[in-house]
This record gives structure tokens, sequence and C-alpha cells, in this order.
């Protein structure tokens, strides 16, 4: 299935495996604290529903 | 309707709940599409053999580095002139997506330098920029993090996001004024220059298109997120004053 | 002008070197105190009482001009505030005589003579500030204000450190300057023997449910 | 102003941290490097206009943190702020007398240190030169740095990762004005530029500086 990439494979392969990494990284960073903050969020919103 | 409307918070949250859907669903379309595409079914350049594939991920890469760090300084700019919060937000949100997408652009352009111009890093001047563009990022995301009042944070941090465009350009000048470098003119323009072939240039062009929409769709989310955050804070201070700095994630 | 304005200016007339007008004061987006109103007429002075924290030195910031007002305004002359706080910012590699004569420049004014006179630093003149005791640099740093020639003084806890012998001799340079049309804000808690209005803040505290006005477009 | 700077130039010399310690720094700074690159003149003539800007900056760098810390520490900033002076004009007269105390002992220390370094005797002049140009700017830049950090508690480390990508244009312009000196060929050009950036920021950097040291005193 993978092309033929010749002698660059291994630089042409690292590349994306690199970049892949990182772009899914940060949007599994940012995914993972919107979720916490989202939480908290809605952990104070119903103290303060409770409270006033 | 006026945009400025959408500086309100709340109106943010709820313009980005109805667009963030499309913005992940296109971003990921487009990624995929033009990354296999530009994976799987392009030639091998002549000269450059396979390793021109690493231009699907090089070029948008670098071309959102710089747009990120341009977004930042428009939104700064909107943040000191009319002071509405989600601009200043939306700064610090951007900033690390900017981080990432400089280090990919550092990363995969020593990677196909070296079999290229047979080293990892050359003291090119393009190579040069971003790697000082990529300390302004570190030094922007610092200062955010070390102080505690978020007003306080947002007026400082944007004043380092307007001098430092001004410096970051002059870098730019001066270190091609400095070493005249080995880098290709740019690659990519409207015109087509006749080196980038059109078998080349529309899995390109779809690429660019992914990354700007998987920019925007981060931008948005992390915005929501830091929204959240000081909604939270908010309510936290409302509910007892003195426990309000200590949020989790702030 | 709000209701404190009955205790500190008697007739329409009298010049008023500070007016206060609904004044909301708060710090890092939490506010401290609101509704505050109050007046102050040349050769008067105003006490501010409260527990620690209630937002005395906001408030005296505030006026200062140190910081924005969250609500309300504060009209002060311009140039007529010198404000002393717990620093005082001496520099202890200079004399006494060195740092009063460096802060009479930079207020425009000359002559030293008068302030060294009025906290007894006479003798202390060509000592290192570093080499006072704090008492002793308390009275170098109220000394300070008189080499400002400014007309209102804003001080925050000046007797700190001061035994009774200095704090009287404080209260007499106080008085001195009333004395010349000069009016005072000052936060203390001990009785100066001043002729002196008293404004409690406890009243004034914002009320719980006071947003910052940096957060409320997040409520 | 003529009575803030003058006093913060007593205070350096009566606290003996501004000439001495820095020029010190940059001595040592410069007697390490033939021990890290080895002693070999030539190689030691080619970088010696390099490695004197880069310790020229890094001894500026060094007490920077300094700068402002001290009077916000004791409240003489405060006092400052509500003083006639505007805070613009006391960040430069504070970024001057911190040339004078630091940057102009640097200039004039350099044409010994280049003997120590090998420098090309051609190369003395416009090494002088260069660093009287771009020193000024190194002070100016810095005083905005330590005008951002001056409310941070331990904010001398972040004040150099914000500091130091600002100064990237001015030491490449005053290194490359050294070397090509040195090379014998024409500095001009880069002692311009040089010029112009120190211009520039001499210019706008106070009004930088005194916009973030009002948001951090409020």
């Amino acid at each position: 299935m993978i092309p033929d990439l010749g002698k660059y494979a291994d630089a042409v392969l690292s590349a994306y495996a690199v970049s892949i990494a990182l772009l899914v990284g940060i949007v599994a960073l940012s995914l993972w604290r919107g979720r916490r903050v989202r939480a908290q969020m809605v952990e104070a919103e119903k103290r303060a529903g409770r409270n006033g | 309707m006026s945009l400025w409307e959408y500086a309100n918070p709340v109106k943010f949250l709820g313009l980005s709940e109805r667009v963030m859907p499309w913005l992940w669903g296109f971003a990921a379309a487009c990624l995929g599409v033009g990354l296999i595409w530009g994976f799987f079914f392009t030639p091998d350049d002549f000269r450059q053999g396979s390793t021109v594939k690493i231009i699907y991920l090089h070029v948008p890469a670098a071309f959102m580095a710089i747009q990120a760090w341009f977004m930042m300084l428009v939104v700064s700019l909107i943040w000191i002139i009319r002071r509405h919060h989600v601009s200043a937000l939306a700064a610090k949100a951007a900033a690390p997506v900017g981080v990432v997408m400089t280090l990919i652009a550092l990363v995969t352009g020593a990677i196909w330098g070296q079999p290229m111009w047979g080293t990892w890093w050359a003291w090119d001047p393009r190579l040069t920029s971003f790697l000082i563009l990529f300390l302004f990022y570190l030094g922007y995301i610092a200062l955010w993090e070390a102080i505690e009042d978020p007003d306080t944070a947002a007026d400082l941090t944007s004043i380092l996001c307007l001098v430092g465009t001004v410096f970051a350009v002059l870098s730019r000048y001066a270190v091609n004024f400095w070493n005249q470098g080995l880098h290709q003119g740019a690659s990519l323009s409207l015109d087509k220059e006749e080196n980038v072939a059109d078998v080349f240039y529309i899995p390109l062009l779809v690429c660019m298109a992914g990354f700007v929409l998987l920019f925007l769709a981060l931008v948005f989310y992390r915005t929501g997120t830091e929204i959240r955050v000081r909604r939270t804070r908010a309510l936290i201070a409302r509910e007892g004053r003195g426990a309000a700095a200590q949020v989790e994630g702030a | 002008m709000g209701g404190f304005c009955a205790l500190s200016c008697s007739g329409s007339d009298i010049v008023m070197e500070l007016s206060v007008t609904d004044l909301a004061v708060g710090r890092g987006g939490i506010p401290l105190l609101a509704g505050l109103s109050f007046g102050l007429a040349r050769g008067r002075a105003l006490v501010l009482r409260g527990p620690n924290g209630s937002g005395k030195t906001t408030l005296l910031r505030t006026v200062a001009g140190l910081q924005l007002p969250m609500a309300g305004r504060v009209e002060v002359g311009e140039d007529s505030v010198a404000y002393a706080a717990h620093a005082d910012g001496l520099k202890a590699a200079l004399s006494v005589a060195e740092n009063l004569r460096f802060w009479a420049a930079v207020f425009g004014q000359s002559g030293i003579d008068a302030a060294l006179r009025a906290f007894d630093l006479e003798p202390l003149a060509e000592r290192r500030a570093g080499q006072l005791s704090a008492g002793q640099k308390r009275r170098l740093g109220l000394a300070r204000l008189v080499v400002t020639g400014r007309p209102l003084w804003v001080l925050d806890e000046p007797t700190v450190s001061l035994d009774a012998a200095s704090v009287a001799q404080f209260g007499a340079a106080v008085r001195a300057h009333l004395g010349h049309g000069g009016a005072a804000l000052i936060a203390t808690h001990i009785d100066l023997g001043l002729e002196a209005d008293v404004l409690d803040v406890t009243p004034y505290r914002a009320a719980a449910d006071a947003m910052a006005a940096t957060d409320e477009a997040f409520l | 102003m003529r009575a803030l700077f003058l006093r913060d130039l007593v205070l350096a010399l009566r606290a003996g941290g501004g000439f001495g310690l820095g020029l010190a720094f940059f001595l040592i700074v410069v007697v390490l490097v033939p021990f890290s690159v080895g002693p070999s003149s030539e190689l030691l003539g080619r970088i010696a206009p390099g490695v004197l800007w880069l310790g020229a900056l890094l001894a500026c760098l060094l007490s920077l943190d300094r700068l402002l810390a001290v009077d916000w520490e004791d409240g003489a900033l405060d006092l400052l702020a509500t003083s006639p002076l505007p805070l613009e004009g006391v960040i430069a007269v504070k970024a001057a007398a911190h040339w004078v105390t630091t940057g102009l002992p640097l200039v004039l220390a350099a044409p010994v240190l280049g003997v120590l370094l090998n420098l090309a005797p051609q190369g003395y002049g416009v090494l002088v030169l260069s660093l009287a140009l771009g020193t000024p700017a190194l002070s100016m830049i810095g005083a905005f740095g330590a005008a951002l950090t001056v409310g941070i508690k331990r904010g001398g480390l972040l004040m150099s990762l914000l500091v130091l990508p600002l100064y990237v244009p001015t030491l490449i312009f005053g290194a490359e004005a050294a070397r090509r000196a040195a090379e014998g060929q024409d500095p001009a050009t880069p002692l311009l530029f040089l010029a112009g950036i120190t211009a520039g920021v001499l210019a706008c950097m106070p009004f930088a500086a005194g916009a973030v040291l009002r948001v951090n005193l409020r």
C-alpha cells in the first residue's frame, strides 16, 4: 500500500510521523483541558445555583 | 447585527458551539484528503525524489506559524483598543497552536534539509527566522503563565506581542542581511511559479485549507476553554472572596 | 456630594482639595469598597478607619492615581497629591540629606531644611539612610512629604514603628501642613491628636455579590 | 530627571553593583572563550568581534533585573509614579543611567579585551564604534523587559527569555559591522542599520515601557 519512497523513505515517513504526532498532541491536549475546565465550570455553576 | 456582538463571552460560546462541528469536520476532511492525496497519489520530483511529499506539511505549517502570530497581533490590538475580553483570551489560546505549527515547520524543514542540503540545520535566514519566531512564542506564553491577574496579563502580553512583531520583522531583515542562505525562494504564490507544478499544487492547497481550518477549530475551542476558566474563576470569587486565584488549570 | 460631605465641608465656598463621588475600588479585579463619597477641604484632615484588608490601602492608591477606580470619580487637582505608603522608597546608600534632596528635585522644589527640622532629623542629616533605625527611617519617609510641596497628603499607616514622641512630632507636622492650607487623608489606627474627621470604611464594603468589572462579562 | 539620573549613578557607584560587576563579568566571559575553543590565535582573531559583542550583551543583561526591581521593592517606583515626572521619562532616564554604568565601561574595555582575543588591528575602531552605537539600544530594550517583569517574583529568568530575542537585530548588525571591519571590508552598511535600530528603539521604546510599567503599578 505504501508507495515506493525510494532512498528517502526514512525522511518522508519520519516527517509525517512527527508532524501528525504534534498535531494530534495539541488537539488532544486542548480537548483534555477543555473537558476538565468545562467540568469545573459545571461544578461551580451547580454550587452557585444552590447558594443563590 | 455587528461583528462586535461576538465579543460577548456568552454570545461567543454560542457561536463557537454552532460553528465548531463544521470546522472540525472540514478540517479533518481537508487534512485527510490533502495528506492522503499528497502522500499516495503524487509523483516524485525529478530532483528531490520522494522528499517533495514533505511539502504538504512543511509549507502549510510554516504559513500557519506566521498567520497565528499575525492573528495574535490583531486580537491584541483589539484588546488594547476595545477591551473585549474574548479577544485577549483568543490571543492566549492561539499561542500554543502557533508554537506547534512553528515546531512542525522547523522539524520537517530539518528532516527535509538533511537529504537535500546534506545537513539537518543550516543558519539559513528562513530557518533562523523561524527559530527566532519560536523564541518569541515561548516568551509570550511564559509571560501569560507568570502573571496572576488576567487583565494585567492580557495588557502586558498584548504590548509584548506588538513590540515582538516589530522586532520579529527587524530580525527577518537582519538575518537576511547576515546570511544569504540555501533556502529556495517562496515556492508558493498565487500566480504559481513554475517550480511547483499542478500535480503538487492542488493537493498542497487542500492541505493549506486543512491547516487553516484546524487552526481555526483549535482557536475557537481553546478560546472557549479560556472563557470557561474565567467564568469558573468569577463564580468562585463570588462564592467566597480570596479563593479566587486558585482555579485549577487557570 | 455624598453623605460624608456634610461633616467635612461646612460651607459651599470652601475650596475642595479632593472630592470623591460614588467611588468603587478593588484589587486584582475583586471589588473591596463601593459607594464611597466624601470631600476634603483645605485645612482639613480625614482619618480612614477599618479592619485590615478592608481596602484602605487600595482606596488611598486610587486617590493617589496609582490605580484606576472601578466605578465613580476621584477629583483632585493636577499634581497635588503626595503619597506615602508602608515602603518609604529610601535608598540605604544615600545619606538622609541626599535622599531628601533627591525627592525635592524630583518634585521641582528646593530647600530641605524645613523638612529636616520638622522631624528632628538635622543631627542625622549626613548619616546613611541604611544606618537609621526603623523609626528614624519612618521619620525620613514622612519628611519627604514636606519637600514635595504638594497640598494633599495621602498617608497609609504613617505612624508604624514611631514612638510616642515621634507620633506627636508627626501630628505637629500634619497640623502645620493643614495650617498652611494643605489637606491630609490618613489611614491609621491610633489617635494622632488631630482635629480630624473620621470615616469608617466598613459600611462601604462591596457587597459579596458585586462582581468585578473584569469578570462580570463572564457571568 | 537630572536628579534621578544622578541618583542612579551615585547608587550604582556606592552599591558597587554597577560599574564593577558587569565589567568583571565581561572580562571573565572573554577569558573563558580561549579555554573553550582552544588557544589558536588565528581562530580567536576570527571570532573576536562576535565574542566581544556577545560578552557585552550578556554583561548588559546581567544587571537588568535590578534596574527597576530595587525601586519597585522599596516603594520608590510608586512615589515616582505620583511625582511630576512622566513614567516614560523615568524609564528612559533609568535606561540612560544603566547605559552609563554598564554599557559605557564595556565600550571602553572592549579594545583591551580585543588584544586578549587577537583582534585584527584594523578592527578596533569600528568595534568600539559599533558597541557605542548598539549598547544604548540594549539598555533601552532591557528596560522594557524589566518593566514587563517588574511585578513578578523571580522574574529575572523570564526577563532574559523575553529580552534576548529582542536583542537579535542589534547583535546581528553590531557584530557584523565589527567582523567586516576586522576582515578589512567596508562596515558602513551594518553600522547604518545599527544606528537606525538604536535611534528607533530610543524613540519608541520608552513609550512601550512606560505603558507596561503603568499596567504593572496599578
